[in-house]
Parts: C-alpha cells; sequence; structure tokens
C-alpha cells in the first residue's frame, strides 16, 4: 500500500500529454514583459528607468519589506516601457516592458553545463544568494523562499521535504526537471538542508511517474540524507498539508505553518534554482513550463524566459487549436484562466493549458442533494455544501466557525459535486469576507 | 384617564374584589348546574344501557353492582319493566386490545342470549381494529341473538364461531375474551 | 417499571405536543433556533415539575377537601402564573447564569398550555405524586425533544428553498404533522 | 376604524388562526370533525367576547402591576362558567372536547385581546373586537374541523358527502376516506396548506 | 479563435457525475428486486409500480409548472426514484386509487412542499408509505401470496407477513416454536418467498443491488452496515436471552423492510446524515428504533417509522457531529 | 349562603391576597431602569434594520438618538426627514432637513457601447468576479453586471437591466441607506443629492485610463478632456486621473456641461426634453 494523505482527495483524469517530451529551450522572444509583483507579498521597486540597456540577470527591481522578492531581467536590451499591462491576474499592473537585443548576460553568471557538487556556502550565505536571486516557490504559490527558509526563533525544522508529486493533471514540467536535471535538484536539495540545517529530505513523486522515482532513489544514494518515496496518485497531495501527513504522517494544525511541526516544504523547481542560484551564481529568470491541452498538436516543455508572452509559447507548440475557448495559467484544478494570451509568462506560470470549447464551460447547476460527496472530498475535512449554503446567504460569521479559513481551495468539492455547484467560488467568497471580518475585529 | 396607582393597598384590594366577586360567581353557577350535571351523569349510563338492552323503564345505574376480576372490575346493571327483569347489561372489558384496553357494554337477555353489544372505550387503531364499534362494520351485528352457551366466543382461527375483522384478529381475540368475561361472571354470580 | 411504562408513554407514545396538541404556541414559536428551543425545553421542564407539585398537593389537600373540585381551573392557573413569576425573581436573584439561559423564556410559559393541560391531567388520570412528577417532567421531556428536533429541521430549511406560501407557520406545521405521523410507530410499546 | 370593520377584522384580515397564528392548540386538538371545532370555537368565543367586556369595563381600577393575575382570574371564572355550562347541557361534545375547555384560560387569543384591546378601549368596541375575533376563531375551527372531516371521513357535520348514487363514484373513487386527517398528524397537515392557501389570497 | 475566452474561476475539470447519473444507478441497482416481484407478484406489480412511478413524475411536473411556478426538474430522475421506492413499499395488490393519493403526497407534501430535491427533511416515499399505512391500514397490509398471485391484481389471495404471523402469535400466546412451522425456511426468506411488500422480499436481489451501489460509488457501506450489524446484535441479545419469545437475528435481517429500508431508503442522500460518523449513528438508530418497533410496538414491523424518525434527527446530527478537521488537535491561533 | 360558595369564596380571596402580596413585593425589589424614550423613538423609526444610519438596528439608532448630544449627527436615511422631526419630538428637539439622496450608478457602458472582450462563467456575484480579473470588457473599472448591489438591498430598489445589463435604481424606493455603495466591489454607485424635483447632473464614469484606452474600452467613458471644467460656470467640477467629477453640492443644473461632453459621460436626469438630443445613451438611464 503507497503511502498518501489519509481524508479527502480526488482523482482526475491525468491528461499527461507531454510527460515524454525533453525540455526545449524556447527561442528568445521579441519583447518582454515583466510584472514587478510575480510572488506574494508586496510588489518590487523597479529600479530601471525607461530607455535604460540592460543584460541578462540584471536587476532591475528590488524586493520591497521582508515577503517580497527580487525580479531580474530576463533578457539583454532596451527599457522600453514602464507601465501597467495586463497580465494573468486579470488586471493591468506595472510591469517592465523590454526590447530584446542580443542575449548578452551578466558576467557573474556562471553559464557552464558541467555540475558543481561541492557546496563551500554556510547557511546565512545560502539564504543571502537565494533572497538576492529572487526566487519564490516555483509550485505556483509563488512565496519568497528566503523567508521560508529563515526559521522563527523557537521553531526548529527536523526534515526538509521536496515536492514532486505534482499532483494537478496535465503538468509534466517538475516531471521532466526531475528526470532531466536529477544531480542539480539533488545539490539543490543539500543546499537546503544546510541552510535549514536538517539531516533528513524527503522527496516525494506520485506513483505515475516512475521513472523519475527510479531514477532519484538511484541517484539519492550518492547524497546522503536525501530519499526518495512513491505515493499514490491523489490529488492535491501536492498540497503543503497533504505531502507533510503523506510522508511522515504529522498534521499541520488548522490556521499553522508546516515549520510549526518541524516540517519546510520546498517544491523541485525551487530546488533547481536554489542550485542554480548558489552554485551557478544565476538569478531566476527562467523556468520550465508546460505546454498542453487535448488538441493542442505539440504539447512541450519549454525553458521559458520571464515575460514572454504565453502566445509565444502556444505558437512553439504548434499554435492554438481552432476550438479553443479557454487558456490556462497553471494546472486544472487550481490555475487560472486568462482573459487575453498575450499576457506574461511570470515565476509561478508552471504550465499553460488549451481547452476546447467542450470543456470550457461549466455544466448548468442543479440543486444540492446532499449526496455529502464534497465532504468526502475534501481533504481538510470542511463541509463545502454547509458553506456555500452560508456564503450565499451571507453568514459570514459562522463561516469563520466553520473553519472556512483552512479551505486551500483545492477544488476538489466542486470537481466532485454532481450538481455542478460552484462551492469552490461561493468558499472563496466567504474567505475573503471572513479575513475582513477578522481584520476589523484586530483593528 | 387616570390609572389606579400600583401601591400595596391597592394592589391587594383590588385582587381580592376580583377574586371575591369571580369566586362568588362561580359559586352560583356551579350550584345551578350541579343538578343538571348529575342528571346529563346519569342519562349517559341509561343510554349506553339502552342501546344494548330492550325496553325498560327503571334507573338501573341505581342498582348497579360491581365484582373484581382478572385485575379489572365489572359492573351489572339490572333492568326492568314493570318490575320483571328485562336483562341485564355488564359492562366488562379486555387488556388484550391491540393498543390496550377495550370497554364493552353487554346486554344479556335474561336466558343468557345477547342481545347487543356497545363500545364503551378503546384505542385500537382507526380503520382496523375500531371497526369493533357498531357504527363502523358489521362486525358486532354477528354476536345479536347468540347464546355464549353455543357459539363459541373465539375466533374462527382458533376455534371458535367468530368472524375476526379483517386484519384485525387481536382486536377481534379481545372482543371475544370480553365477552367471554361478562358472560363468565354473569352466570356465576349474576342473575339474581 | 411502571415509572419506566409512564416515562415511555409520555414522551414517545403520547408525546404531548405530537399527539395530545398541548404546548402547540411554543412548539412553533420557539423552533427557529436550536439554542433558543433548548433553553424553552430546560425552562418549561423546571416549571412543569414545580407547577405539578404544586397543584398537585393544591388539588387533593385544599379543593378536594373542601368539595370545590370545579375551582381547579382558576386555583391552577393563578398559581402558574404567580409560581412562574416567583421562579423568574428567585432565579435572578440566586442563579444569574441560570436565568441568562432559561430566564427569558419563563414569561412565555404562563401561556403554555402543556403546563397547566399537564397539572389538570395527571389530576385526571389519578396518579400519586411522585407518578405524578414522573410524568410531568417526561412530559416536559417529550416537549423538548419534539422542540429541538423541529428546531433543527427548521434551521436546516432555513437554508433550501421552501416555497414563499409555505415558509413560516405552515411548514413547521407540515414538518411536525411528519414527525408525528413517523412517531406513530410508537404505538402500543406501552398500553 | 369604523365599528363594522372593528368587527369584521377578525374575520379575515387578522383572522387569529390563518394570520396571527395564536391558539394553535385546540385548533389542531378539537378540529377532528366540524361539530367539534365549532363547538370549541363558540366557547371561546363566549369567553372572548365576556371577558373583553367585563375587562374594558374594569380595566382603569386595576393597578398596573396585578394586571396580568386579575386578566387571568376574570378570564378562568367565564372559562369554569362554560365547562360546567357544557357540561350540564352538552355532554357529548363536553367529552370529546374534554382537557380543552379548561385550557382555553391559556388559550393566547384570550388574553392576548385582552391586553392588546379591551383594556385600552370602550366596552362597545370591545364587545366587537371579541365578538369578530371569536367569530374569526370560530371560522376557522369549523373549517378546518370540515376540511378533516371531509377528507377522513367523506362526511361534513356527520352527513355524507359521498352520494350513493352512481354506486361507481364511491367504488372506484372514494372507496375509503383517508383516515389520517382525523388523527393527530392528520390535522398539522390540513392546517399548514390552510394557513398556506391562506398565505396566498392575502397578497 | 475567434469566439471569446472563457473566464472561470477554477477548476477547470469536472468529474462528470452528475444528479441524473447517481438516480440511474439507483435505479439500476433495483432492477433485480423488480425482477423478482415480477416473477412472484406479476401483473400487480407491474401495474402498480408503473403507476406509481407515472404519477409521481406527472405531480412533481404539475407541481412544478403550475403551482411553484418554476422550470420543471423532471428529468433529474428523483422523482421516478421516489416513485419506484414507494411502489417497492407497497403490497401489489394496492388499489389504484391509494396508490395516486399515496404518490400525490410523496411529491406534492414531502418533496414539493419544503422546496423540492434536497430541501425535504423527510424521505418522499418513506413518508407517503406511512401515511398511506395509517390512512388504509387494511390495503396496506393485505399482502398477496408469491407466486399464486401472480395473474391477479385486486382479487389476489392475501396472507400475513412473517413479521406479522410472528407478532400475532406472539400476541396469543404461543412461542416460537409453535409459530415456526407458519414461516417459511431462512433460505427461503432469503430468496424471498414470503408474502410482504413489492420490492422488498427478495433480500438476495437487493443485496445484488447494494453491490452494484457500492462499485458505482453511489453510496458508501455505513448506513446499511450499522443498521444490519445493530438489529443483528441487539435481536440476538434478545434471541439468546429468550428464544422461545425473540425470533433469532437472521429471521429479523431477512424480513421485512429492513433489506430495501436500509439499502435504499435509508441511505436517501438528502434525508441522511453527511458525515461518515453521522452516518453510523443514524444506522445505530434506525436499527434500535426497528428493533423496538417490532419487538414490542404494536405494527409488525418497524423500519419505515425508524427511518423516518431518525430522519428528524438529521439536522442534529448533522450539526453536532462533524467531520474532523485537517490538523484539528491545536486551535487556531490568529 | 351555601357553605360551598362560601369556602370558594374564602378559599380564592385568600390566594388572591396571597398573590397581591408576592406580586406587590416583586414590583418593589426588582425594577428595571431603562430610558423609555428609547421605546418612543424606536417605535418612529421605520424597522427595517437595514443599518443605513451606522448602527445595528433600529433598536440601536434609537438608543444612539436619545443618548447622543447633538441629533443632528445622526440621521436615518430610510425614514427621511419626516422620521428625523418625529424622532426629535419625542425628545423635544427639532432637526435640521436634510438634502434627500439617491443612490446613482457611475457607469454607462451597456454592451452595444462597451464591447465584451472574454466570457465570464462562474458563480453570479460581482466580489467573485474582481477576485478573478477586472472584469469581462476592455473597462477594468466597469460595472460587472452580476448584480451584488441588487441582492443586499433591503427595499428591492435596485436592478440589473436586461438589456443594459446595468444597475437601475428604482427611484421611488431608494432609501439611500447605502448598501449598495458598500457592496460594490468596483465603487460604481454614489449616493448623490437626489436634487429638485429629482433633477440631477453626473460623470456616469468613473474610468481613470487615459483618453485613448478609455476610449478603446467604453464609447461612453470619461476621457479626462476637461473640456467640461472648462464650460462650468459654477466652479462644480474637478478633473482629477482623468477623470472629471461633478461636486453636486456646487452644481446649480445649468446643463451645459452635458452639452460639451464628447462622448456623452455626462449625464441629466429628470430635465425635460430639449430640442436637440446628445445621444440616445442618455435616454436609456432616463427610461427606467
Amino acid at each position: 500500500m503507497l503511502k498518501t494523505f489519509a481524508k479527502g482527495g480526488v482523482h482526475p483524469p491525468e491528461n499527461k500529454f507531454s510527460a515524454n517530451r525533453p525540455i526545449e529551450v524556447l527561442s528568445l522572444p521579441a519583447k518582454v514583459t515583466i510584472p514587478v509583483s510575480q510572488h506574494i507579498g508586496a510588489p518590487a521597486t523597479i529600479v530601471v528607468s525607461k530607455g535604460d540597456k540592460v543584460k541578462v540577470g540584471q536587476l532591475i527591481a528590488q524586493g520591497a519589506g521582508f515577503v517580497s522578492a527580487n525580479i531580474h531581467s530576463s533578457v539583454s536590451g532596451t527599457v522600453e516601457s514602464i507601465e501597467p499591462v495586463l497580465d494573468s491576474s486579470g488586471y493591468k499592473r506595472p510591469a517592465i516592458t523590454i526590447a530584446v537585443e542580443g542575449d548578452e548576460w551578466e558576467p557573474t553568471i556562471d553559464r557552464s553545463p558541467e555540475l558543481k557538487r561541492h557546496i563551500d556556502a554556510d547557511a546565512q550565505t545560502i539564504i543571502k544568494k537565494i533572497a538576492e536571486a529572487g526566487i519564490v516557490g516555483l509550485g505556483g504559490a509563488t512565496f519568497p523562499s528566503h523567508v521560508k527558509l529563515s526559521v522563527p526563533a523557537g521553531k526548529k525544522a527536523d526534515v526538509l521535504i521536496i515536492n514532486g508529486v505534482e499532483c494537478e493533471p496535465y503538468l509534466t514540467s517538475d516531471h521532466r526537471l526531475m528526470l532531466e536535471k536529477g544531480h542539480e535538484l539533488m545539490v539543490g536539495i543539500q543546499l537546503l538542508m544546510r541552510a535549514l540545517n536538517v539531516d533528513k529530505a524527503l522527496v516525494g513523486i506520485e506513483n505515475n511517474k516512475p521513472d523519475a522515482i527510479k531514477y532519484l532513489s538511484e541517484i539519492a544514494k550518492e547524497y546522503p540524507g536525501i530519499t526518495a518515496h512513491a505515493l499514490k496518485v491523489k490529488y492535491p497531495q501536492g498540497g503543503e498539508k497533504q505531502l507533510i501527513k503523506a510522508l511522515i504522517n504529522r498534521e499541520v494544525p488548522s490556521g499553522g505553518l508546516p515549520i510549526d511541526i518541524g516540517a519546510v516544504v520546498h517544491n523541485v523547481g525551487t530546488a533547481y534554482a536554489v542550485y542554480e542560484a548558489v552554485q551557478k551564481n544565476k538569478p531566476l529568470f527562467e523556468r520550465v513550463v508546460t505546454v498542453t491541452g487535448k488538441n493542442l498538436p505539440k504539447p512541450s516543455n519549454f525553458l521559458v524566459r520571464i515575460g514572454t508572452p504565453v502566445s509565444e509559447l502556444i505558437a512553439a507548440a504548434g499554435g492554438l487549436p481552432d476550438d479553443t475557448a479557454k487558456v490556462v495559467n497553471g494546472g486544472p484544478m487550481m490555475g487560472k484562466a486568462v482573459t487575453d494570451i498575450t499576457v506574461p509568462v511570470t515565476k509561478g506560470t508552471s504550465g499553460i493549458i488549451v481547452f476546447p470549447a467542450a470543456e470550457s464551460k461549466r455544466k448548468a447547476e442543479s440543486v444540492c442533494i446532499r449526496c455529502a460527496k464534497c465532504v468526502s472530498a475534501c481533504p481538510m475535512g470542511l463541509e463545502p455544501y454547509l458553506l456555500i449554503r452560508m456564503s450565499q446567504r451571507m453568514m459570514f460569521d459562522k463561516m469563520e466557525h466553520e473553519r472556512v479559513l483552512d479551505c486551500m481551495e483545492c477544488g476538489s468539492c466542486s470537481f466532485e459535486c454532481p450538481a455542478n455547484l460552484p462551492l469552490l467560488d461561493y468558499i472563496r467568497l466567504g474567505k475573503t469576507e471572513v479575513n475582513k471580518i477578522i481584520r476589523a475585529r484586530k483593528n | 384617564m387616570a390609572k389606579v396607582e400600583s401601591n400595596f393597598k391597592n394592589m391587594t384590594a383590588t385582587l381580592l374584589v376580583i377574586t371575591l366577586v369571580a369566586s362568588a360567581a362561580l359559586g352560583l353557577v356551579y350550584q345551578s348546574t350541579m343538578e343538571p350535571i348529575d342528571l346529563a351523569q346519569q342519562a349517559k349510563i341509561n343510554n349506553a344501557i339502552k342501546a344494548v338492552l330492550p325496553e325498560f323503564d327503571n334507573q338501573p345505574g341505581n342498582e348497579a353492582y360491581s365484582v373484581a376480576v382478572d385485575g379489572g372490575e365489572l359492573t351489572f346493571y339490572l333492568a326492568t319493566k314493570d318490575g320483571q327483569p328485562v336483562g341485564t347489561a355488564v359492562k366488562t372489558f379486555s387488556n388484550n386490545g391491540f393498543a390496550g384496553l377495550i370497554e364493552l357494554m353487554v346486554g344479556f337477555l335474561p336466558d343468557g342470549t345477547i342481545n347487543k353489544v356497545a363500545v364503551i372505550s378503546h384505542k385500537e387503531t382507526p380503520g382496523l381494529g375500531d371497526k369493533i364499534e357498531p357504527q363502523k362494520s358489521e362486525f358486532s351485528v354477528q354476536f345479536e341473538g347468540k347464546s355464549p352457551e353455543n357459539f363459541k366466543l373465539l375466533v374462527k382461527k382458533d376455534g371458535g364461531d367468530v368472524d375476526a375483522i379483517t386484519a384485525s384478529t387481536i382486536t377481534s381475540r379481545a372482543y371475544c375474551d370480553a365477552l367471554a368475561r361478562a358472560y363468565n361472571e354473569l352466570k356465576k354470580g349474576g342473575k339474581q | 417499571m411502571e415509572y419506566l411504562i409512564i416515562i415511555i408513554a409520555a414522551i414517545f407514545v403520547n408525546n404531548v405536543v405530537l399527539a395530545q396538541f398541548l404546548g402547540i404556541c411554543p412548539f412553533l414559536g420557539v423552533s427557529s433556533k436550536i439554542s433558543t428551543s433548548a433553553g424553552m425545553s430546560g425552562a418549561v421542564t423546571f416549571v412543569m415539575v414545580l407547577a405539578t407539585i404544586v397543584t398537585f398537593l393544591l388539588q387533593h389537600y385544599v379543593l378536594n377537601p373542601l368539595g370545590i373540585g370545579y375551582m381547579q381551573t382558576i386555583v391552577f392557573i393563578l398559581v402558574i402564573a404567580s409560581l412562574v413569576q416567583m421562579v423568574e425573581i428567585i432565579l435572578k436573584k440566586l442563579s444569574p447564569v441560570l436565568y441568562q439561559a432559561l430566564g427569558i423564556f419563563l414569561p412565555l410559559i404562563t401561556t403554555n398550555c402543556a403546563v397547566l393541560g399537564v397539572a389538570i391531567l395527571v389530576i385526571k388520570k389519578n396518579f400519586n405524586l411522585v407518578e405524578g412528577v414522573v410524568y410531568a417532567a417526561a412530559s416536559a421531556i417529550g416537549f423538548g425533544l419534539a422542540l429541538v428536533v423541529l428546531a433543527g429541521i427548521r434551521e436546516h430549511l432555513d437554508l433550501a428553498n421552501v416555497p414563499k406560501g409555505m415558509k413560516g407557520a405552515p411548514i413547521a406545521l407540515l414538518t411536525a404533522g411528519i414527525l408525528a405521523l413517523a412517531f406513530m410507530g410508537f404505538a402500543g410499546i406501552v398500553k | 376604524m369604523s365599528k363594522v370593520a372593528q368587527l369584521t377584522k377578525g374575520i379575515l384580515r387578522e383572522n387569529p388562526i390563518f394570520v396571527l397564528v395564536l391558539g394553535m392548540c385546540p385548533t389542531l386538538a378539537t378540529t377532528s370533525s366540524a361539530f367539534n371545532g365549532m363547538g370549541m370555537g363558540l366557547a371561546t368565543t363566549f369567553v372572548l367576547l365576556s371577558s373583553n367586556v367585563v375587562i374594558s369595563a374594569i380595566a382603569r381600577f386595576i393597578p398596573d402591576k396585578v394586571r396580568i393575575p386579575s386578566y387571568i382570574v376574570v378570564i378562568a371564572t367565564f372559562v369554569t362558567i362554560v365547562d360546567l355550562v357544557m357540561q350540564a347541557y352538552a355532554t357529548k361534545l363536553y367529552e370529546s372536547l374534554g382537557i380543552f375547555i379548561p385550557l382555553i384560560v391559556v388559550n393566547c387569543i384570550v388574553l392576548g385581546r385582552a391586553e392588546a384591546f379591551a383594556n385600552k378601549n370602550t366596552i362597545f368596541d370591545s364587545l366587537l373586537d371579541g365578538l369578530g375575533m371569536g367569530i374569526g376563531f370560530t371560522f376557522a375551527l369549523t373549517l378546518l374541523g370540515s376540511v378533516r372531516e371531509m377528507l377522513g371521513n367523506f362526511s361534513i357535520f356527520g352527513l355524507p358527502i359521498i352520494p350513493k348514487e352512481p354506486f361507481w363514484l364511491k367504488e372506484v373513487f372514494f372507496h375509503d376516506p383517508i383516515l389520517v386527517f382525523v388523527l393527530a398528524p392528520g390535522a398539522f397537515i390540513a392546517l399548514a396548506y390552510l394557513i398556506a392557501i391562506f398565505n396566498r389570497f392575502k397578497k | 479563435m475567434d469566439s471569446k475566452l472563457v473566464v472561470s474561476p477554477s477548476p477547470h475539470v469536472h468529474s462528470g457525475e452528475s444528479t441524473r447519473r447517481l438516480m440511474f444507478n439507483v435505479v439500476l441497482a433495483l432492477m433485480p428486486a423488480f425482477a423478482v416481484s415480477l416473477y412472484y407478484f406479476g401483473i400487480g406489480a407491474l401495474f402498480v409500480t408503473l403507476l406509481s412511478i407515472l404519477s409521481c413524475v406527472l405531480f412533481e411536473y404539475l407541481i412544478q409548472k403550475f403551482i411553484l411556478k418554476v422550470q420543471p426538474t423532471i428529468t433529474d430522475g428523483s422523482a421516478i426514484v421516489t416513485g419506484l421506492l414507494f411502489a417497492f413499499n407497497v403490497p401489489s395488490n394496492l388499489p389504484w386509487y391509494i396508490v395516486v393519493t399515496g404518490s400525490l403526497f410523496a411529491i406534492g407534501v414531502a418533496k414539493m412542499s419544503f422546496g423540492g430535491l434536497g430541501s425535504n427533511p423527510f424521505n418522499p416515499a418513506l413518508a407517503a408509505r406511512v401515511f398511506m399505512l395509517i390512512s388504509f391500514p387494511v390495503q396496506m397490509t393485505s399482502w398477496p401470496l408469491p407466486i399464486e398471485s401472480r395473474l391477479k391484481y385486486i382479487d389476489a389471495v392475501t396472507g400475513p407477513t412473517p413479521l406479522a404471523i410472528l407478532k400475532e402469535g406472539l400476541k396469543k400466546g404461543d412461542t416460537i416454536s409453535q409459530i415456526a412451522d407458519q414461516i417459511p425456511s431462512h433460505l427461503q426468506l432469503f430468496m424471498g418467498v414470503m408474502g410482504g411488500s413489492l420490492g422488498e422480499i427478495s433480500a438476495l436481489a437487493l443485496l445484488i443491488g447494494f453491490a452494484w451501489l457500492l462499485y458505482k460509488k453511489v453510496i458508501t457501506w455505513r448506513i446499511p452496515i450499522s443498521i444490519f450489524a445493530t438489529i443483528f446484535v441487539f435481536t440476538g441479545i434478545l434471541w439468546l436471552i429468550n428464544p422461545e419469545q425473540n425470533a433469532d437475528p437472521i429471521f429479523h435481517l431477512v424480513t421485512g423492510g429492513v433489506m430495501i429500508g436500509a439499502i435504499y431508503m435509508a441511505t436517501d442522500y438528502v434525508t441522511s446524515p453527511m458525515h461518515p460518523k453521522g452516518m453510523l449513528i443514524f444506522g445505530l438508530g434506525i436499527g434500535l428504533l426497528t428493533v423496538i418497533i417490532r419487538v414490542w410496538g404494536a405494527y409488525p414491523e418497524g423500519v419505515s417509522f425508524a427511518i423516518l424518525i431518525m430522519n428528524a434527527f438529521v439536522p442534529l446530527i448533522n450539526r453536532y457531529v462533524k467531520p474532523k478537521r485537517f490538523g484539528e488537535e491545536v486551535k487556531r491561533n490568529g | 349562603m351555601n357553605s360551598i360558595i362560601i369556602t370558594a369564596v374564602l378559599v380564592l380571596s385568600l390566594l388572591g391576597v396571597a398573590l397581591a402580596i408576592v406580586l406587590y413585593l416583586v414590583a418593589q425589589k426588582f425594577k428595571v431602569i431603562e430610558d423609555p424614550r428609547i421605546d418612543l423613538v424606536e417605535a418612529v423609526l421605520p424597522g427595517a434594520n437595514c443599518g443605513g444610519c451606522g448602527y445595528p438596528g433600529c433598536r440601536g439608532f434609537a438608543e444612539a438618538f436619545v443618548k447622543t448630544d447633538d441629533i443632528g449627527s445622526l440621521f436615518c436615511p430610510v425614514g427621511g426627514n419626516d422620521t428625523m422631526a418625529k424622532a426629535a419630538e419625542v425628545l423635544g428637539q427639532t432637526v435640521e432637513a436634510k438634502d434627500p439622496m439617491i443612490a446613482v450608478v457611475r457607469c454607462s457602458g451597456s454592451p452595444e457601447l462597451r464591447k465584451r472582450v472574454v466570457e465570464y462563467d462562474g458563480a453570479s456575484s460581482c466580489k467573485l468576479a474582481t477576485a478573478l480579473y477586472s472584469g469581462d470588457t476592455g473597462c477594468q473599472y466597469g460595472c460587472l453586471g452580476l448584480g451584488d448591489c441588487v441582492a443586499v438591498c433591503k427595499f428591492d430598489a435596485i436592478h440589473i437591466d436586461p438589456v443594459t445589463l446595468l444597475p437601475v435604481v428604482d427611484e421611488e424606493k431608494c432609501t439611500a441607506c447605502g448598501a449598495c455603495v458598500k457592496a460594490c466591489p468596483k465603487f460604481i454607485i454614489e449616493l448623490r443629492k437626489k436634487g429638485p424635483k429629482g433633477k440631477r447632473i453626473f460623470v456616469s464614469c468613473i474610468n481613470k485610463d487615459k483618453g485613448g484606452p478609455a476610449r478603446k474600452a467604453c464609447q461612453v467613458a470619461c476621457i479626462g478632456c476637461g473640456k467640461c471644467v472648462k464650460v462650468c460656470p459654477h466652479d462644480a467640477i474637478t478633473l482629477e486621473n482623468n477623470l472629471a467629477y461633478i461636486d453636486y453640492n456646487k452644481c446649480k443644473l445649468c446643463r451645459k456641461c452635458v452639452e460639451e461632453c464628447p462622448t456623452g459621460a455626462i449625464l441629466e436626469i429628470n430635465f425635460p426634453p430639449r430640442k436637440q438630443k446628445v445621444e440616445g445613451q442618455a435616454m436609456n438611464v432616463e427610461s427606467n
């Protein structure tokens, strides 16, 4: 019996069309648009101005405050404009547009392909380098990584958990990364272990990637303390709390963080970025993105510069199919539908999924028949059927009581609902309102 | 309109007056209705007896006597006309009803044959057991003019002569049980 | 065993509300929330037992010996009304906590015909004092059970799309009706 | 408000059962037949009428703090009178109404009208009000009783409503009445729909 | 691509499950039992079932269209399930007007008055059955004998159910061994050779449907199994105490409405608890009440009443029995 | 006299006296002190408990009203001046009359004038859609048309027009309680002076984009050209962030700005029709 988390979860069709497509480097676009808020926290402060010449890897926006991250240019060229541009949030937000001229990198970056296994940086240096490189959680949460590594006083991490689950259907970028950059990943994990001062790291991988499990288990033998673990395929195992529960059987308390029970979770993509930042001095300005879809001619995994328009990726994957009616940034369960395919790739873009018209629109809602499928699907043990009714009737104080804030918006409830109720929609609404109530109470 | 103040004296006085008037009024009404109420009670018993016996002219209620039996009580009412006995009404019961106690009034003619049976009270299921009431089914008619000597007071299923009410064997059994009890006591101590 | 029969009969078989139609007004009025219905049940239990004891003593030691049984109604209701008020005062003074939980329901109890009804029934059924108390307590529990269950269903229906005309009293009555149907299943458990 | 309106408001606009939803216990308990319902309604009307008149007459002599007990005594007196009189002259009805005769005393309508109307209006107005409310109450009980009797016994005021001819009417369509309506659950269900229908027509 | 892009909140995929499919699976699961009842009760079973389904669907349509004035939703299949279950809970010789009245009560009173599918606190088919049982006690308790009544409807030969034989015998003062020869063997009971409601007789057929529902994940095992277990244990204890006054637990499981009630009626989504623990409590309650009514009550069968009573408790169970939250142990610190 | 009557009289009288004593003691010992004026004030309030006054329900308002020194600072938007005068009467004071207000919707972007560029498919809630994207049109300020304002209105005074897909305020029913103002996540609804005979003029747009993008997204957008500011004789119009705003306290309803506006973003309501029409869309809103 394979390990998995205890409660709830669903198993959507996997549809991993691009699993066998090696990572390709996407050719440079003519222009990139780099938003300055690509992470959770305050937007970064822009440090270049219109007309400036920039190089690849040059700092163009400085992290503002504690929970924020640096942003670097992903191309070389001229800053064409600094003004609000529509991004995948659906809003126009401040961004730096750079016209690409050549491909000139900052000289400090080590561009050699060979593996650098020896680690000479100490914990402080590692965290500092990660912060400088602007690394955020690449699984999609985009939480600044250096913040996660700075364990608050009085707490102690005893285990590092590496998320190679990739439980979202369709996406394969982490899968390819594990297969193709296994050793770099291992070194990255070791760097993270040193930064956290732990001697144990567990890599959790779902059983639908047997090649990755086999490969990583093998090479992990060379890296003391690191082990790879196969997990039963069940969404949302990639959720921090579920992954911790599955691997070490600890439960993060309600309202708490993984560090409260001694665990820190990082994505494999993040670990790879950490390797590049610390060992190769390379800031985060490119990432692996899966471009896929049922009717897309050539589902692929691309190494993409941040700021590249999504339309370029789709073009490289064979072009937008005629029947496309929805384009999603991220996985099908938690990703965000974009309002325009020209929006730029950001640090949090793990995949672009193109949906045909037939699968784009929701089916008509009927009424709740109290089948309790949402209750059994919820990995947090909540009662979505109750929450949606409360939310629709604006009973927000009661929703707080029902722990609506524990919801991590995995979408399992909406996925399962036979009545096609917009459960998660209303729960989200409730969460926003409850947060407002809590804030008002604190003031 | 000036309200009366709520002080101790006023409050006590008010209540006193009201209760005085109320109790006096009630007393008067009670006195004047005492007799009609008694008469009504009498009439009720007489009516029940009338329903099961031929015409009589005495007040059987005044000459009733009771016998304790099987944890209950049977009451015998002797009816006469012109001094001649016309029959005995027996208030009888059975505890074996579907929902407990069933009370019947059985009218026996002087020769021991059943004249008529009326139901005084029961809690049987409406639509099923309540068919023992004469106005709800023909069930009770089958006993009329039968003497328990040769008409076995048991349902046919148990080897008797009684056609049970459809789907209410238990009630029918209890009914027979009550009748049998009345007849047995009547034979034992009755017919004075 | 006899007490057990009285208890089961009063709670399930002849439930005060569902089979005897006593206390319908509070049953409909206070059943929109579970918490208030629970408070009401507590208050009713308390008053019902107390009222039964007092009225029982009055009936058997005052009214009957004096031959004025016909004054039952007027005496009982006066006693219950003032009893409720006294309980309210005493509670307020002695146990503010209890008063908070039950007190607000006390004024409603005067016009709860279940209290007067049970007091009269205890006399009618020829119970002795202990039986009377047991009967009163069980009746109150039966009342509370029906009330809390109805409140649960009504809270559930608050979140449902009850047709306009059925909202409020009709749907509560209808629920009570089906509840009464279901409770008929207990028929015959106690003779 | 005109005197006529004073009288008629209780019948429809402020009907104690269908609109105010008061006095539910006797409404449900005594309406297994139209006759019983009407009997209960009339008994209540008498109490309502008399207590309204008396209370409006004596209201201003009663200190506030003993208002309620005084009213209760007045009401209880009339209830007991009804009780005794019915026992004497309407034994059958008295027995089928049972405990609900003394319980008129706690019928919210009676005390409610005393509190809300009689103690601040003239005797004549109170009389009209009591009469109107009583008629409304009687109307509601008779209606409910009729409906229940019709469905549960196929009769109204004891008279069968299904004609004997043609025979197939009884054999095919109305073989057996829906018994539940003369039992406890039927009372709740019938009243629920009567109020719902009333709500519908009110709008 | 020339149409507008669709923007919707996540998730962007759906399991494809629908109310209609769930209902369809319930209907499918009831088919073995229907086949058995057709075999035993013949045209009566066919007529009553079709009439019940037809009138339920028709009443739902008429009420939604003309009284509530909403878009009729008869295509969701719930009215069909209600009709089917109501028919399965009545004798196959039930006069047509009772079937129609029952359907009207199920749909009009027990379902639509509360707001339709998803809102009704009581199982419509069961509420209707109990309503009819009390209204028409004779017709609702005259059970056609299996096989013999195949070609008859109204004038079928009737006889009591095993439970009624048991109840009556015990009331009369007989012992179990005296009654035993009037009752079919356990195997016959299991196969369904007995008088009873048209769909409840064959435990075997109903269990086949149970397996289908479990396989299709329409229901979970919790409610049925907890009912079976409670009845088994409770009657088992009584039986061990006095086997001459109490029937054995197997007898209790395979007779009457236990199977159809536990598998199809108690598990009705709308009227059963939402959480695993609540489901177990619900099943326990139904089991206990069933046995209490069967053994001590006036009615020989108590499953319908038991489920209906527990239906009333479901809101309370849902409210006070909550699923275990993730990370429950520590209190929220924000 | 019969002895039964005498005992009855005695018993009941004793009971009556005993009760009177008890109740008297009760009345003496437990007096509840609450300002009776609160009830009186509450009685004159509308009882809608809408919270438009800023207090939790009408009772809360009544308490505050009785306690406060300056009753002029409190106002019940639902009841309006009549109610306030009555309430003040209870306290023996007078209040100054306030100008009646009404909710206005500051967006005229019907689908015809403001092209939809994407299609929304989710729960019908503006708040929710706001979290998802800026709207289904090129204008990220405009009305989403999902009706959060309709849902919160206690007076049934606001509805989404099926043609324009914009909220329309029912002048008769609107009490200016402000619930819709709070509910709109786009801040499109504003409380403005109702004006004499309901006449009022306002800029029906809150687009802060520059002229080009604003015009491109919506034909009736305020493009921040400033013509109205120049033409206004009363200094009532200000321009900030490419958006004009008319101060309703200064506006004298001369309607010069309406004629001047090149896009038709300024609306005039309840004016008699004039000879030359500005644009069709002004009629749309008027004809509610």
